[in-house]
């Protein structure tokens, strides 16, 4: 569509090809990834005073909604340490590569049935190896630092990162099984109509089979949101960046902007994996009561709709990581590695056999 | 989760073929879980633990030069800034070292109103030590929770001496004033506010599954090498020894009170663990309103400051005199050579003595292990340099 | 004389706006080290603790150096301390600012006589934009030495170094 | 329990050889003196004896007696199970302060000595790991406790003095 715009407009498909693509390459960034992850930070740290019984920032603007913008001017103008000792190359590139990754992933999350960045037939596998790029840039940022608090904290993540990679493709692949499909959109769209369409309640049809799954379903959510917490280094799982350990892991040395980086990349990353638990098990972006513009018969008002319901789906889930971050305390490393291998990834499996049964019902 | 992920938490490490090196990582003086200035030397191979060695006095601040240029009541607020988070302990102990070497007798009240204070702080100081307990482990907001009371606590020192945290109160011979008319009152509403808070920071810290975890079955320290080390207060009770000096070396009014002295059992992992050891000081705080309201019910009238000496010049001699601080035995050794100022004032630091024991518990385990254990033991970097 | 050579000394509405802007952003984002000393630092703790929220003029604790902005020196600084605090502050990035709390910190405080391990003023070492007096101060004398640097900042200038 | 007079008593007995000696005229606590060289065999026989089980060191601490130019050693041990306490004490040469370790009966011994050794500059003979503890490893003024001790006026560059 933009890309037919530029190719009339230029006549050149070259140029058409290359401004097309930069604009739809920031456009997510500015309209929704920046806004969100500042916001993000913004209600983690309302969150977290509310339920400690203080206020939260409240000095620039009502409630403080201005604060992560002063904390993003402020460390734009913070100096750029780079020390001697540090590989200078894999120091630059770490952070880069770890929001490139997360960024990345938004690319296939379906916002609404006409907003979506692109409409992959292999969505769900696209997003589970990009946000792999993730995985590298900690790496990288750790080794990099020479430090030895660094290197700890990025060992223990990709450990940690690596092993919760499976139980969560093990569920979505039981989803794939169901539904037939590795588009997100299609996917979305499979579960339209009501509340009971969808995949955490057997998705779409009224047969025995979707009575048979409903438990499998919630089992299968369960795993996939706890292994999707500890992918993004959530409490209680954020062993990488353990505060009272490794004082903050693998981006100890980094300052000014390249922390900055890690920092939105963080918040990115949740409402990523929030936004892929919420479109394959909630609906995605489909109203639970159906479209108020059906209803009034404007039709214009059902992808704002859309978009609504998608959003508030995505920050409900990471609103609730949020209230476990600021409730539980951490494991320690061997435990949250037996908590995968021996627990999320052979219930998964099971879940994934008896899923495979029902659906040849 | 069940049980048996806790069961193998001691890691051997296994003799391989491949050539490995020895980490050195150091931890502090500025680190976020030391409680202060410690530094510890830790040698890893890969994450686990294989020697501990702890660097201390980035904190000495001469303590005991100074008591021996200042007088005798002079050296009061001194002893506040040893264990900044038990200052009335600290009083309480020189004045009962004092006391002994003076030979006087106090007036009930004052002695009531010591006990009083000194309880109210160990509960301060134990919700400070259960809340950074909480944070070293990762859950921040239980050290809020903590906060929240501990002001509560602070509120009441303050209407009584006008002071925070170090208060200068508790005097050779008496006290500094009197109680605040309002302070029986508010000090009875506390303890009523209290009791469910401290079941809530139960319910969200102490059986928490993934806390649980964490604490039991770490750091053991049994009973023979903790004596052997000296080791006293919560983290010797922690151990299963019913060992308390406000029992079996009775000072002040403590054995007119009515009071259990809680011990280690071993809950949820052997005994002397890491949890048994946190779950002791939430016990204890429970036994000292129990003495708080007794006490408040015993109060006796009288003036508080009648056998304050005008000037205090005690005979040549030495005296030990000791007090159970929240930390353990706090015990002073004074010598005096006749004159108005102390010839030697020797402190006995329980979180000193108890550090010794990291080497001795911490190897074996993990990383975050060591963050654990050392969070348990709950030292004040303030003592142990002084 | 170039342009850039030139000194600003008047500053146009462009720089002014944008200093403006800058500078709020500095103060009222000033993440601290997580880092105590003494007896002080209890207080420091008390001061970010729900009664006070130290969070709510935007003063989060990070524990690295690297991502801090200042750096509160609550308590006794010892000579053994004083290298490693000189070295901490060093490593953090500029901008940075430094609040010395209480009198010890200050000057030595009690042990300003008979310390012979004793560093009589962390400005010896490192320098100092707030000294808060106390021993220790109320949590509500470091908010007002926030303020005080928060002051500071908000007249600072990127044309002209204030005095 | 007993009292000081006792153990004093069965120690008297089981080290007839040794220059023992009791003072109780002090105002408040017993104290037994002991050679520096012996201390370490008194205090396992105190810690191993079934009717004393000395099992805890208290408090260990240096004093500077400099008008009789001597350096002393106060051992307040304890038994956590018989619950009765004493005080040992030995005196050793100002000049070259030596006295046997204890940490192999007490393993808590171990950093009260190494202060005693910072503060002091009492060097325990045995002990496995005597280095300064509280002042800077590299510091080389003396030994600060001591009453004749003077402080530099620079360490490291910074001004010592107010």
């Amino acid at each position: 569509m933009m890309y037919d715009f530029f190719v009339d407009l230029f006549g050149s498909s070259t140029l058409a090809g290359i401004i097309s693509g930069l604009i739809q390459a920031f456009l997510p960034l500015f309209t929704f990834i920046l806004p969100f992850a500042l916001f993000a930070v913004w209600l983690e740290r309302k969150v977290s005073a509310h339920m400690q019984d203080r206020l939260g920032p409240m000095r620039v603007g009502w409630h403080g909604w201005k604060q992560t913008i002063a904390d993003i001017l402020k460390l734009i103008q913070k100096e750029d340490i780079v020390a001697k000792d540090n590989d200078k190359l894999l120091f630059n590139i770490a952070p880069v590569l770890t929001f490139a990754g997360s960024y990345a992933a938004f690319a296939a999350i379906p916002f609404s049935g006409y907003f979506i960045g692109t409409e992959l037939d292999l969505g769900v596998f696209y997003i589970v190896a990009v946000t792999g790029l993730v995985v590298a840039g900690i790496l990288m940022a750790g080794w990099a630092s020479n430090n030895k608090y660094s290197l700890l904290g990025s060992m223990r993540s990709v450990a940690q990162i690596v092993s919760y990679e499976i139980p969560t493709m093990l569920v979505l692949l039981s989803l794939v099984m169901i539904s037939g499909t590795m588009s997100l959109h299609t996917l979305s769209e499979m579960q339209t109509g009501y509340i009971w369409n969808w995949f955490i309640l057997g998705g779409p049809g009224f047969t025995l089979s979707k009575f048979l799954l409903i438990p499998l379903m919630f089992t299968g959510f369960l795993i996939i949101y706890i292994s999707t917490l500890a992918e993004v280094n959530r409490t209680p799982f954020d062993i990488p960046e353990a505060e009272s350990e490794l004082v903050s892991g693998y981006h100890t040395e980094y300052s000014g902007m390249k922390f900055a980086m890690f920092f939105l990349a963080e918040y990115a990353n949740m409402f990523a994996v929030s936004a892929i638990v919420a479109a394959v098990f909630f609906g995605g972006y489909q109203s639970p009561f159906g479209y108020l513009g059906n209803l009034v018969g404007a039709e214009w008002l059902i992808p704002v709709e859309q978009f609504f319901w998608f959003t508030a789906k995505g920050l409900f889930f990471v609103f609730v990581q949020m209230w476990l971050r600021w409730t539980l305390p951490r494991l320690r490393v061997d435990q949250l590695m037996t908590t995968s291998w021996k627990y999320l990834i052979p219930i998964a499996f099971v879940n994934l056999i008896l899923i495979g049964l029902i659906t040849l019902l | 989760m069940s049980q048996d992920l806790t069961k193998n938490t001691k890691v051997s490490s296994q003799s391989s073929k491949i050539r490995t090196e020895e980490m050195i990582l150091n931890m502090g003086p500025q680190h976020p879980s030391t409680h202060g200035v410690l530094r510890l030397e830790l040698g890893l191979e890969g994450e686990i633990v294989t020697k501990v060695i702890p660097h201390i006095g980035y904190l000495h601040r001469c303590f005991e030069k100074h008591c021996e240029a200042m007088t005798y009541p002079q050296v009061v607020p001194y002893t506040d800034r040893m264990d900044y988070l038990a200052s009335m302990g600290n009083e309480f102990g020189y004045a009962v070292a004092m006391e002994k070497l003076l030979g006087i007798e106090v007036p009930q009240r004052v002695e009531y109103i010591r006990v009083i204070m000194a309880e109210l702080q160990r509960i301060a100081s134990h919700l400070v030590a259960l809340g950074t307990y909480g944070a070293d482990i990762g859950a921040f907001t239980p050290f809020l929770f903590c906060f929240i009371d501990r002001e509560k606590i602070l509120h009441l020192f303050e209407i009584t001496c006008g002071a925070r945290l170090l208060y200068n109160y508790i005097w050779v011979g008496g006290l500094s004033h009197d109680i605040h008319p309002d302070f029986v009152r508010k000090t009875r509403e506390f303890i009523k506010e209290f009791r469910p808070n401290l079941k809530e920071i139960n319910d969200l810290l102490t059986h928490n599954r993934i806390f649980i975890d964490r604490t039991a079955n770490v750091g053991v320290l049994p009973i023979e090498t903790a004596i052997n080390f000296g080791v006293s207060g919560p983290n010797l009770r922690g151990s299963g020894m019913k060992w308390d000096i406000r029992r079996d070396d009775p000072y002040s009014v403590y054995s007119k009170l009515d009071f259990d002295i809680p011990v280690g059992k071993g809950t949820y992992g052997t005994t002397g663990d890491s949890w048994d050891r946190y779950f002791v000081r939430v016990l204890e705080m429970e036994e000292s309103c129990k003495i708080i309201e007794q006490a408040l019910d015993q109060l006796p009238e009288g003036d508080v400051t009648s056998a304050i000496p005008k000037r205090i010049k005690p005979n040549v001699g030495h005296v030990y005199g000791r007090v159970e601080n929240p930390r353990g035995e706090l015990g002073y050794f004074i010598v005096s050579d006749g004159s108005t100022s102390p010839y030697r004032v020797k402190v006995r630091p329980p979180s000193f003595v108890t550090l010794q024991i990291m080497d001795e518990i911490c190897k074996g385990y993990m990383v975050a292990d060591v963050v654990t254990i050392l969070g348990s033991l709950d030292i004040v970097l303030g003592e142990i340099d002084r | 004389m170039g342009f850039l050579d030139k000194e600003f000394n008047d500053g146009n509405i462009v720089i002014t706006t944008a200093e403006d802007i800058m500078n709020w952003a500095r103060l009222s984002s000033l993440w601290q080290v997580s880092f105590g000393l003494a007896c002080c630092a209890i207080e420091m703790m008390a001061t970010s603790a729900s009664h006070y929220d130290f969070d709510r003029f935007g003063v989060i604790p990070r524990p690295s150096p690297r991502q801090a902005d200042i750096i509160i020196i609550s308590g006794t600084v010892t000579l053994k301390m004083a290298t490693r605090i000189k070295r901490l502050y060093e490593q953090m990035p500029e901008p940075k600012y430094i609040i010395s709390m209480g009198s010890c910190a200050n000057c030595g405080g009690p042990y300003w006589e008979h310390g012979y391990h004793v560093l009589k003023g962390i400005d010896r070492v490192i320098p100092v934009d707030v000294y808060v007096p106390g021993c220790p101060p109320r949590p509500e004398a470091l908010l007002e030495g926030l303020l005080k640097l928060q002051e500071k900042i908000r007249n600072e200038s990127m044309i002209k170094k204030s005095a | 329990m007993k009292k000081a007079e006792e153990i004093f008593q069965l120690l008297k007995d089981n080290f007839p050889d040794q220059n023992l000696e009791l003072k109780t005229d002090q105002p408040t606590e017993p104290v037994i003196l002991i050679a520096p060289d012996e201390i370490e065999k008194i205090s396992l026989f105190l810690y191993k004896n079934t009717e004393l089980l000395f099992d805890s060191l208290v408090l260990l601490s240096g004093v500077d007696e400099v008008k009789a130019n001597l350096i002393s050693v106060y051992y307040h041990i304890e038994s956590t199970s018989l619950k009765h306490k004493i005080v040992l004490k030995v005196s050793t040469d100002r000049n070259n302060p030596e006295v046997v370790s204890v940490t192999s009966v007490w393993k808590g011994a171990d950093w009260h000595e190494r202060e005693a050794y910072d503060m002091f500059g009492i060097k325990f003979t045995n002990h496995p790991d005597l280095r300064r503890i509280l002042m800077p490893y590299d510091w080389e003024a003396g030994y600060p406790l001591r009453k004749d001790y003077e402080n530099p006026e620079f360490y490291q560059g910074m001004k010592v003095p107010y």
